[in-house]
């Protein structure tokens, strides 16, 4: 079964929303909740049989699809993928299990198992072309989510994000298949395997354009400005659950995406576009920090939160650097809780107010101080509190990209300053004060089924935060094997000195280990 | 010397049929120069020595075609003047005469293609009916039977619209009453 | 020994989270007692290594476990008790201890009280965090930790708007010298390529002036945030709105004191760019003086309490610039006694004043708080550096410092400060326990404190009048660690000079506040004295205007930056996002018309279309034909 | 004196001609049948032409079977011409028919079915789509176009109400015109070479140097009009819309695949040696075909507010997008126009399948025409399974993975990016975007709208009005192959590349 | 003066063009099929020519099939009509714009 658990991780959430069909309404949030929960069990499993000291890929599987063509089935996870699929499945549980009496629930909860099959999908596949399929494919789910349970502009943000995200995408379609042809006229055959991409050197100026053209999918995933502003119309209107996979997940998949494409497989681009791209990362860190500061909708607030962390991520990334990447890599996960929570934590007081207009509450750490608290802690650790879960990855990548560059690191830093002033902000005027309106008087605090969802957000919150080793240190073979990549293929003398070559590294680092 | 008359002769005849034809607005008029246009033409047909051309250009045309639209044009009560509404006519016009003024520019210029040879050559000592009959049936027997099944479906297709009962729609109708039809085709038919 | 050290370090842990426990429920007593009794056990643990280490016992260092290992970056959880931390932390333990003794007392009314003991306790982890930590990494998470609790406790009347606004400036502020002392770390960790002082302070030795230099101003900026340097001093006075016990156990005493900790523990750093410690001293010794002035025209009790702070931070980091390292930490152990004491003295004051801060509406207290006075003045004559309490001993040997060390001005500054100082603190003093009982008219009935805080308060008492004694021990147990620079004058004779001439000085300053403010009949201000009409009282009474800049120069045009820029987002990048899909629309919109649905019209259309095609095909085919001919004329016109 | 002529049986090659015939006979049979006895119900003429049908993918079998071993098979005085673009297109055509026959067994009654002529007419129109896709003769094309279009204008028009008149007698017209071209065009090719026979054609043109460039193109003006005509290519396309919104559902779907891959077939043959001969005018003006018919049929299909008219510009965006592959010319692009086209065959038909089912006699208040937007309101809510088929077939439309259209949008972007026309691969990829939009704009008002009132009464009963086993059975196969048709794309396109490769393009 | 096929060509060109424009000004539906009558006609002109001129057959093969095809889009064209006609009562083309946009 080892031999096909990746599989199984993606199809069975779809089996099942299959099956869901013939549930009866009243059932189907345990049977949601079930599923998703084996779903979770298996992902965890996947874990467990996970080899640490591999850095490549495991659990692959090889099933031929379209072989003329070179499409073929394959899927493989590495360290850098395999928490973000963790992530998924525990975050639709989590999700599901945190679902409040929404109309419909059943389309919900089948949408939200077919969304779950096309995040394990995007993160496990190894062909250029199923990974492009489940990435196109989540959008469609996704759509559906926003635009039938969100608010009053749902329809105008769905469609923005699907045609936005869908547009951006085709672009990558089209650098994919430049990059399968390049394979080609390599080698004489077709391919869109990952891996062999990466055994592809390109010239350095097909590689400009070609990153440019993956740049523009991943980009506007991501989302980097200026492409970002279809991400607070989907926060904005999309329903709870959307939202949490939304920023949880499925942004994720963008800045995966850079990694396990846009880094190794042009190498001297990347070095080349670093500049640029880490410039845009710092216009998004306090661009958007600012903006968030200057909403009037928590959601909002936290909306703009997600795509000033994001650029804190890219900022990772583009390091080139071990340190820089794992950071980001690592940041992706601590970003998918923390965000994650703190959009359930959103819903919570929506679902009792039904409004997300921070100049409505006021005091609420009088009416409710457990969840006053539980925001409080999420809140600590989206400004980047140590300890918590999104320091280690803020710490890492902001590490990694002070090699590159101690300006714009010192630029980027700022994060961490307007990161705390839209928060703390926003902290006091929800939780702070006086309770000024007279339907928050009687607020009930968190019930039971929110703090199932909140819970365990903030052990792991903390738990990854205080630990973060079990995580870290798979992500970090893998991201060591990414570098020595990377630093092998670069053919430009800049790239080489940009990129370290880590084999040499490992060998001090060991000698540091030793030291302690 | 006859042929070049001949030539610039029915050349002005057809065009001025034809452009009868084309603006004149009574239909009856425009039927007749059509009519008239059509003879003309096979004249060209003959001088051209397309003498089985000629022959059926007459038939089908001035016969088939002729009479079909003069039994159309009686059917339409056409004898009034026609009114059409006319938008810009330099369009029309500008559109028409452009195509024509940028064809004969390509069109005046001689073919400077060289072996020109005939695939199937005329046949010295035989008419003009034998060895189109001969080419007819033996290269385009094949296009000749299409013709034959295109013409049966022109057949059927004129029975369908102009013959059947067209006038009742079975699509607009709700299943009722198309029953009370189906019932009165059944009494009709026993 | 490694078990002490970890309770030392878990037992305050283990305190917050069981009072986090009952945050929700109602005030417990036992809370109080449990959380103080755990933190008196890490105060025991303390004083255990305390004595390991004055028993000339070797330096504890474990590694409790990996905290991060990427790439070539290995941080541990790992920690050390060594000279300086064991002193930090037998500050950190027993100010806290006392403060949460006597905050059982002081929040006794309140209905946040097990909360209250949570986010102390949790300060007290945070603190010993950071004094412990064998890396960089490691303090910067009790830099980040105590700055969060002293978030948590500034606000932690959160319904008042001004506590919260406060907590969130200090936070802000803070985390603006977070920025760059995190660089600073970012600086030792790609130039030595480690975060442990034991391997990083080594390197240093190595690496070019420019890059040590950068690496200290850069720490030094974190330092100065925490430490509420100039100009990242506003947020200390503001911080007063917390509850009393926090502003002596956190805004005097302990973390405010982290900077100083800082630049004495990087002081093998800052010993190789003599010009940053310079710096360092010159920024000291301008916000001793700075400070004091503020305080000496101030109206609320605890903010003339935390300029003083402010001023002895500056005291601190002069001897520290200087490369008095001991001495820095001396004046710091010796400050957290006596000026933790002077703030529970306050607080006592408030509670009997009824959280009435306004020295002027008190006046007479003596009678009524005769303990509590007493306490308040004995730590005043310390803090003044009246012979022979503790802060004689640490100031003097800042004055010497500077004196030795040729640095005149710095030291007439600090001479003049130490002048200012005296005077405050006891136009304090005076105002609130001598003269007329002016608060009478205000209907107030004060009341000594409960006797438990008062006993709770002793040993600060004790300690702030006899820790000069302990000044040679100390000496002897610090310089295994830290530079051993011992200054002597010349001469005996200067020394005894500058000695007497400064107590002089400073008990006619004493003298004047008396006269002033005890003696002669006191006023409340209502601004039609000619005093406070003059340009420096208003300069002073409005903190240099610099809150008023600040406000008015960096909060305001945020916002104001933050508004724009949200319209800058909706209607230039979104709307050009929009503007894109609409062109699309709208073409389809405006030309949709051209399906007229006339077959007419559709016709044309066909012809329209052929005859396009035909003039681009003609165009072509000309140009084809005649492509000789158009190539001679061209080349003719030398194209 | 003319000689006798001796043929040989065996040097005519009937099975070239077998395929066509076996249509031809069924049609004579119905109408004879009819004669016979009339009255007869429409299901006896469904069956027998899914037979003859049937017979005739059997025939196709055959002749790919002789293909295959021979290569390419000319017959009957060298008329007939059986190569693989033939064959591949008499597969699409036959097997779409026979997809499209069972539609007309529907619950409510339309007029064209009650009459036996109109599968008569039907197979007639097949024999001559056959016979215009099997031949490089210009007569023969012409003769079996004319004979498919006078049968579908017929067709259209048996639908039997306004519009079906208007949009066949438009249909008519400008057919009639496109005649015209075609015949002028013709003339030119053969004033120039004295042959009509295409390839005959290229290899005169060729020997010739193309000196008289400026008639050729003349001559490639006017076939490339009446071609465009066909293809919808704009501007031509203006009947396109009135067209598919006038006839039927079902026959606007099946419009919309087997007339043009007819056509398809016909430019293939006609303007491929030309783009191979560096005809630069003609790369220029198919560029801009494809470009212009994509996106200004993308364009307005944007502004549609009925969804048979939205899938009518729809598939003229597709018919552009499909261009392509003629402009590229390549055996790549030529192997993409099939995949792309037998994918496309089930997705649209599917799609205008399920405007079929839900069609309605009495259109209610809020409907101005038979499916406006607002008909499939909150559809999910009343009929699930409904809404999400629809769904699906509008995403494969979209080019969304996996579903079917997505492979043949990438094989055909990958041809394009093989050719080195990437500007062009990046419109075509771009171009899907926009069509996104239109694509989704139907799913939102299923999945994202509140049902209309009285839909929710009757518990979305107009979606299946008009629904039987047998239209559900061609749904629920289209269905299907359009959802795995990713297991079946590696066959398909090794079959199709060899087909196309043998056949020299 | 000698007649060469150019001057046919010419010729059907014109026709053509005259065809033309009755195709895009005519109103009238019947009037509508005349001007594509024209049309074939003139092509048939220079197939006839051609296949003079080039001695070869071809081309009158092409004009009868044209004539042929003529035949028959005239029966479905006129059947057509008849079916307008009956419902409408006109063939005015321009009262036959239900469909737009």
């Amino acid at each position: 079964m080892l031999d096909h658990i990746l599989s199984i991780l993606i199809f069975f959430p779809a089996l099942a929303g299959v099956m869901g069909f013939m549930i009866n309404k009243e059932s189907m949030r345990a049977y949601g909740v079930s599923v998703a929960f084996i779903e979770f069990a298996l992902s965890l499993w996947l874990w467990f049989a996970f080899d640490n000291n591999i850095s490549g890929m495991q659990f692959m599987e090889h099933l031929p699809l379209i072989p003329s063509f070179g499409i073929n089935y394959i899927l493989g996870v590495d360290g850098i993928s395999l928490f973000i699929i963790i992530l998924a499945a525990f975050f639709t549980m989590i999700g599901i299990a945190s679902l409040t009496d929404t109309k419909d629930v059943k389309n919900m909860i089948i949408t939200l198992l077919f969304l779950q099959m096309t995040m394990i999908g995007v993160f496990s596949a190894l062909d250029g072309i199923v990974f492009y399929v489940f990435w196109e494919l989540s959008l469609v789910p996704m759509l559906y989510i926003i635009g039938a349970w969100g608010g009053p502009l749902r329809i105008y943000a769905s469609v923005k994000f699907f045609l936005y995200t869908f547009a951006g995408s085709l672009v990558m379609l089209v650098g994919m298949l430049f990059m399968a042809y390049f394979f080609y006229q390599a080698t004489g055959v077709w391919s869109f395997a990952i891996l062999d991409w990466y055994r592809l050197i390109l010239p350095e100026s097909f590689q400009l354009w070609l990153f440019a053209a993956f740049f523009v999918g991943f980009a506007i995933k991501v989302p980097m400005f200026p492409f970002h502003t279809w991400l607070p119309y989907a926060h904005g209107q999309a329903p709870t659950i959307g939202s949490v996979i939304l920023a949880a997940i499925l942004l994720k998949m963008g800045t995966y995406a850079f990694i396990r494409f846009s880094l190794p497989l042009f190498p001297d681009a990347s070095v080349y576009f670093m500049y640029p791209i880490a410039v845009i990362s710092i216009i998004m860190i306090i661009y958007t920090a600012m903006v968030a500061y200057a909403q009037k909708d928590v959601k909002q607030v936290v909306a703009y939160s997600s795509v000033s962390h994001m650029g804190v991520i890219i900022l990772g990334t583009f390091a080139l650097n071990v340190e820089g990447i794992s950071g980001s890599v690592f940041l992706m996960i601590a970003h998918g809780v923390v965000s994650g929570a703190l959009f359930l934590l959103v819903g919570v007081i929506y679902d009792r107010r039904h409004t997300k207009l921070m100049s409505e509450f006021g005091g609420l750490a009088h009416v409710m101080p457990k969840y006053a608290t539980i925001f409080g802690i999420m809140m600590m650790a989206s400004v980047g509190m140590p300890l918590t879960i999104n320091f280690v990855g803020e710490f890492l990548s902001l590490l990694g990209f002070y090699q590159q560059s101690h300006i714009l690191t010192l630029l980027a830093g700022i994060a961490i300053v307007v990161g705390a002033i839209y928060m703390l902000s926003a902290y006091k005027k929800m939780f702070f004060g006086e309770v000024t309106k007279e339907e928050n008087r009687n607020l009930p605090d968190v019930n039971k089924r929110e703090l199932i969802a909140l819970i365990p957000l903030v052990l792991i919150t903390i738990w990854l935060g205080i630990y973060p080793k079990p995580v870290l240190g798979p992500i970090n073979n893998s991201v060591e094997s990414v570098v020595q990549l990377m630093h092998n293929k670069a053919t430009s003398e800049e790239a080489k000195m940009r990129i370290p070559n880590v084999s040499g590294v490992v060998i001090s680092k060991t000698a540091t280990k030793e030291a302690h | 010397m006859f042929e070049a008359v001949a030539f610039y002769l029915f050349a002005f005849l057809t065009i001025a049929m034809f452009y009868i034809t084309v603006t004149t607005s009574q239909a009856l008029y425009a039927l007749t120069a059509l009519a008239a246009g059509m003879i003309f033409i096979s004249a060209f047909f003959f001088i051209l020595g397309a003498d089985f051309l000629g022959a059926v250009q007459i038939i089908v045309y001035t016969g088939a075609v002729m009479a079909l639209y003069a039994f159309g044009m009686m059917f339409f009560d056409t004898t009034r003047e026609v009114k059409e509404k006319q938008g810009n006519k330099f369009i029309v016009v500008g559109l028409a005469t452009l195509a024509a003024v940028m064809v004969v520019a390509i069109f005046v210029a001689p073919i400077v293609s060289t072996n020109m040879t005939a695939f199937y050559p005329m046949v010295e000592g035989a008419g003009n009916t034998q060895e189109v009959g001969l080419v007819l049936f033996t290269k385009y027997l094949i296009p000749f039977e299409v013709a034959a099944v295109m013409l049966l479906v022109a057949m059927v297709a004129g029975i369908v619209l102009a013959g059947k009962k067209m006038d009742l729609s079975l699509t607009l109708m709700s299943a009722e009453q198309a029953k009370d039809i189906d019932d009165k085709d059944k009494k009709v038919l026993s | 020994m490694e078990l002490y050290l970890y309770i030392a370090l878990f037992a305050p842990l283990v305190s917050s989270m069981f009072s986090a426990l009952f945050t929700n429920t109602p005030k417990k007593q036992f809370v109080g007692i449990v959380a103080s009794l755990l933190i008196f056990t890490a105060f025991g643990s303390s004083t255990i290594l305390l004595s390991h280490i004055l028993g000339g016992g070797d330096i504890v260092h474990v590694e409790m476990m990996t905290w991060m290992a990427t790439g070539n970056l290995y941080i541990p959880f790992g920690f050390v008790v060594d000279q300086v931390s064991v002193t930090m932390m037998m500050v950190v333990t027993l100010v806290s201890t006392i403060v949460h003794i006597y905050s059982i007392g002081y929040m006794d009314h309140d209905k946040g009280f097990n909360r209250f003991f949570a986010w102390l306790s949790a300060f007290v982890f945070s603190m010993m965090i950071l004094v412990m930590s064998d890396n960089f990494a490691g303090l910067f998470i009790g830099w980040e930790g105590v700055g969060l609790c002293s978030w948590g406790l500034i606000g932690f009347w959160f319904h008042k708007e001004v506590a919260t606004w406060a907590a969130n400036e200090a936070f802000i502020m803070n985390r603006i010298a977070d920025l760059a002392m995190l660089i600073g770390i970012f600086l030792v960790y790609w130039n030595t390529g480690s975060l442990q002082y034991d391997i990083a302070f080594p390197a240093m030795a190595t690496l070019d002036p420019s890059t040590l230099t950068w690496m200290g101003i850069f720490l030094f900026i974190g330092a100065m945030g925490k430490s509420a340097q100039f100009p990242l001093h506003t947020w200390l006075a503001d911080a007063m709105e917390g509850p009393t016990p926090v502003s002596a156990l956190i805004h005097a005493a302990t973390m405010v004191t982290a900077g100083v900790y800082l630049v004495i523990r990087s002081n093998e750093l800052y010993d190789l760019i003599p010009n940053v410690g310079l710096f360092i001293a010159s920024l000291g010794a301008f916000v001793a003086l700075f400070a004091a002035s503020m305080a000496l025209v101030n109206r609320d009790m605890k903010r003339i309490i935390a300029y003083s702070t402010l001023s002895q931070l500056g005291y601190m980091f002069v001897a520290a610039g200087l490369g008095a390292y001991w001495v820095a930490l001396f004046h710091l152990m010796a400050h957290a006694f006596f000026k933790a004491l002077l703030f529970l003295g306050a607080g006592n004051v408030m509670h009997a004043m009824h959280d009435e801060l306004d020295p002027f509406k008190m006046g007479g207290l003596y009678k009524k708080m005769k303990w509590t006075a007493i306490m308040m003045t004995i730590a005043s004559i310390a803090l003044a550096g009246i012979f022979p309490l503790a802060g004689f001993f640490s100031k003097d040997a800042i004055l010497e410092a500077a004196f030795v060390e040729h640095h005149f001005i710095i030291y007439s500054v600090i001479l003049f400060t130490a002048g200012l100082t005296a005077f405050y603190s006891f136009r304090l003093v005076a105002m609130i326990f001598h003269g007329e009982e002016r608060y009478k008219l205000f209907g107030i009935d004060p009341h000594e404190a409960y006797k438990f805080m008062l006993v709770g308060m002793s040993p600060l008492l004790i300690l702030a009048i006899i820790a000069g004694a302990l000044k040679g021990t100390y000496f002897e147990m610090i310089t295994g660690l830290l530079p051993n620079t011992e200054y002597h004058l010349h001469s005996e004779l200067t020394y005894w000079i500058m000695t007497i001439g400064t107590q002089v000085f400073v008990a006619l300053a004493i003298m004047y506040a008396y006269k002033k403010y005890a003696f002669s009949p006191v006023s409340v201000p209502d601004g039609t004295s000619k005093m406070e009409n003059s340009f420096m009282y208003k300069l002073l009474l409005n903190q240099y205007y610099i809150p008023y800049a600040y406000e008015e120069y960096i909060v305001k045009p945020y916002n104001e930056l933050s508004a724009a820029l949200w319209k800058v987002d909706q209607n230039v990048v979104d709307a050009s996002v929009d503007g894109i899909a609409n062109i699309f629309y709208k073409t389809g919109e405006n030309t949709r018309h051209m399906q007229s649905g006339n077959l007419s019209t559709m016709l044309k259309w066909m012809v329209a279309g052929t005859v396009a095609l035909l003039s681009l095909a003609v165009v072509f085919g000309l140009a084809a034909r005649y492509s000789g001919e158009i190539r001679t004329i061209l080349s003719g016109l030398g194209v | 004196m003319l000689s006798p002529v001796n043929v040989s049986l065996e040097s005519l090659n009937l099975i070239t001609l077998a395929p066509m015939l076996i249509p031809i006979v069924g049609a004579l049979l119905i109408l004879v049948i009819d004669i016979i006895k009339g009255g007869l119900d429409k299901t006896l003429y469904v069956v027998l032409s899914i037979l003859f049908l049937a017979l005739d993918f059997g025939a196709l079998l055959d002749a790919a079977g002789v293909f295959t071993k021979d290569g390419i098979v000319l017959g009957v005085f060298n008329v007939m011409l059986i190569d693989g673009l033939a064959i591949l297109s008499q597969f699409i055509i036959v097997a779409t028919s026979m997809l499209f026959i069972p539609l007309a067994l529907t619950n409510k009654r339309f007029h064209e079915f009650s009459y036996p002529e109109f599968f008569a007419l039907f197979l007639f129109m097949i024999a001559g789509f056959q016979f215009m896709v099997a031949s490089d003769n210009l007569i023969l094309i012409f003769v079996g176009l004319e004979t498919a279009s006078l049968a579908l204008y017929t067709l259209i028009a048996m639908h039997n109400r306004d519009k079906s008149f208007e949009a066949a007698v438009k249909y008519f017209t400008m057919g009639a015109l496109a005649a015209g071209f075609y015949s002028f065009g013709s003339m030119v090719f053969y004033a120039l070479t004295g042959s009509i026979e295409i390839n005959q054609i290229a290899t005169i043109l060729a020997a010739n140097g193309y000196v008289d460039i400026g008639f050729v193109l003349v001559g490639v003006v006017f076939l490339l009009a009446s071609f465009a005509f066909k293809l919808s290519i704009v501007p031509f396309h203006t009947w396109t819309p009135d067209v598919y919104e006038g006839s039927s559902a079902a026959m606007a779907g099946y419009m919309s695949i087997v007339p043009k891959i007819a056509a398809f077939v016909v430019a293939m043959r006609l303007f491929e040696f030309l783009i191979h001969s560096n005809v630069v005018w003609l790369e220029v003006v198919l560029y801009a075909f494809v470009v212009i018919t994509m996106t200004a049929a993308n364009m307005w299909a944007l502004v549609q507010t009925d969804v048979k008219r939205m899938l009518a510009y729809s598939s003229i965006s597709h018919a552009g997008f499909v261009m392509a592959a003629i402009l590229i010319g390549t055996t790549q692009s030529n192997s993409a126009l099939f995949l792309y086209w037998i994918l496309f065959s089930f997705t649209n038909l599917g799609s205008f399948s399920m405007l079929w089912i839900s069609r309605q006699k009495q259109l209610p208040g809020y409907q101005k025409t038979d499916h406006s937007f607002e008909k499939f309101s909150g559809m999910i809510k009343t009929s699930p399974m409904a809404a999400i088929v629809m769904a699906i077939f509008m995403l494969s439309l979209a080019g969304l993975p996996p579903f079917a259209l997505f492979w043949g949008k990438i094989y055909m972007i990958s041809s394009a990016v093989t050719s080195g026309y990437t500007v062009l691969a990046l419109i075509m990829a771009l171009n899907s975007a926009i069509a996104g939009y239109y694509y989704i704009k139907l799913i939102v008002y299923m999945f994202m709208k509140d049902p209309i009132e009285s839909n929710i009464d009757n518990n979305g009963e107009l979606y299946v009005a008009n629904a039987t086993t047998a239209l559900k059975t061609i749904i629920g196969f289209a269905i299907i192959a359009t959802i795995f048709a990713f297991l079946a794309i590696d066959p398909l396109l090794e079959f199709v590349t060899s087909f196309v490769y043998n056949s020299g393009y | 003066m000698e007649i060469g096929l150019n001057h046919y060509l010419v010729l059907s060109t014109i026709l053509f063009a005259i065809g033309l424009v009755g195709i895009m000004r005519r109103k009238n539906l019947l009037l509508l099929f005349f001007a594509t009558e024209i049309l074939l006609n003139a092509v048939n002109i220079a197939f006839a020519a051609i296949s003079h001129y080039y001695g070869d057959l071809t081309g009158q093969m092409f004009a009868f099939f044209v004539i042929a095809i003529a035949a028959s889009e005239l029966a479905v064209g006129l059947g057509l009509l008849i079916v307008w006609y009956k419902r409408h009562g006109n063939i005015d083309l321009d009262t036959m714009t239900s469909m737009r946009g």
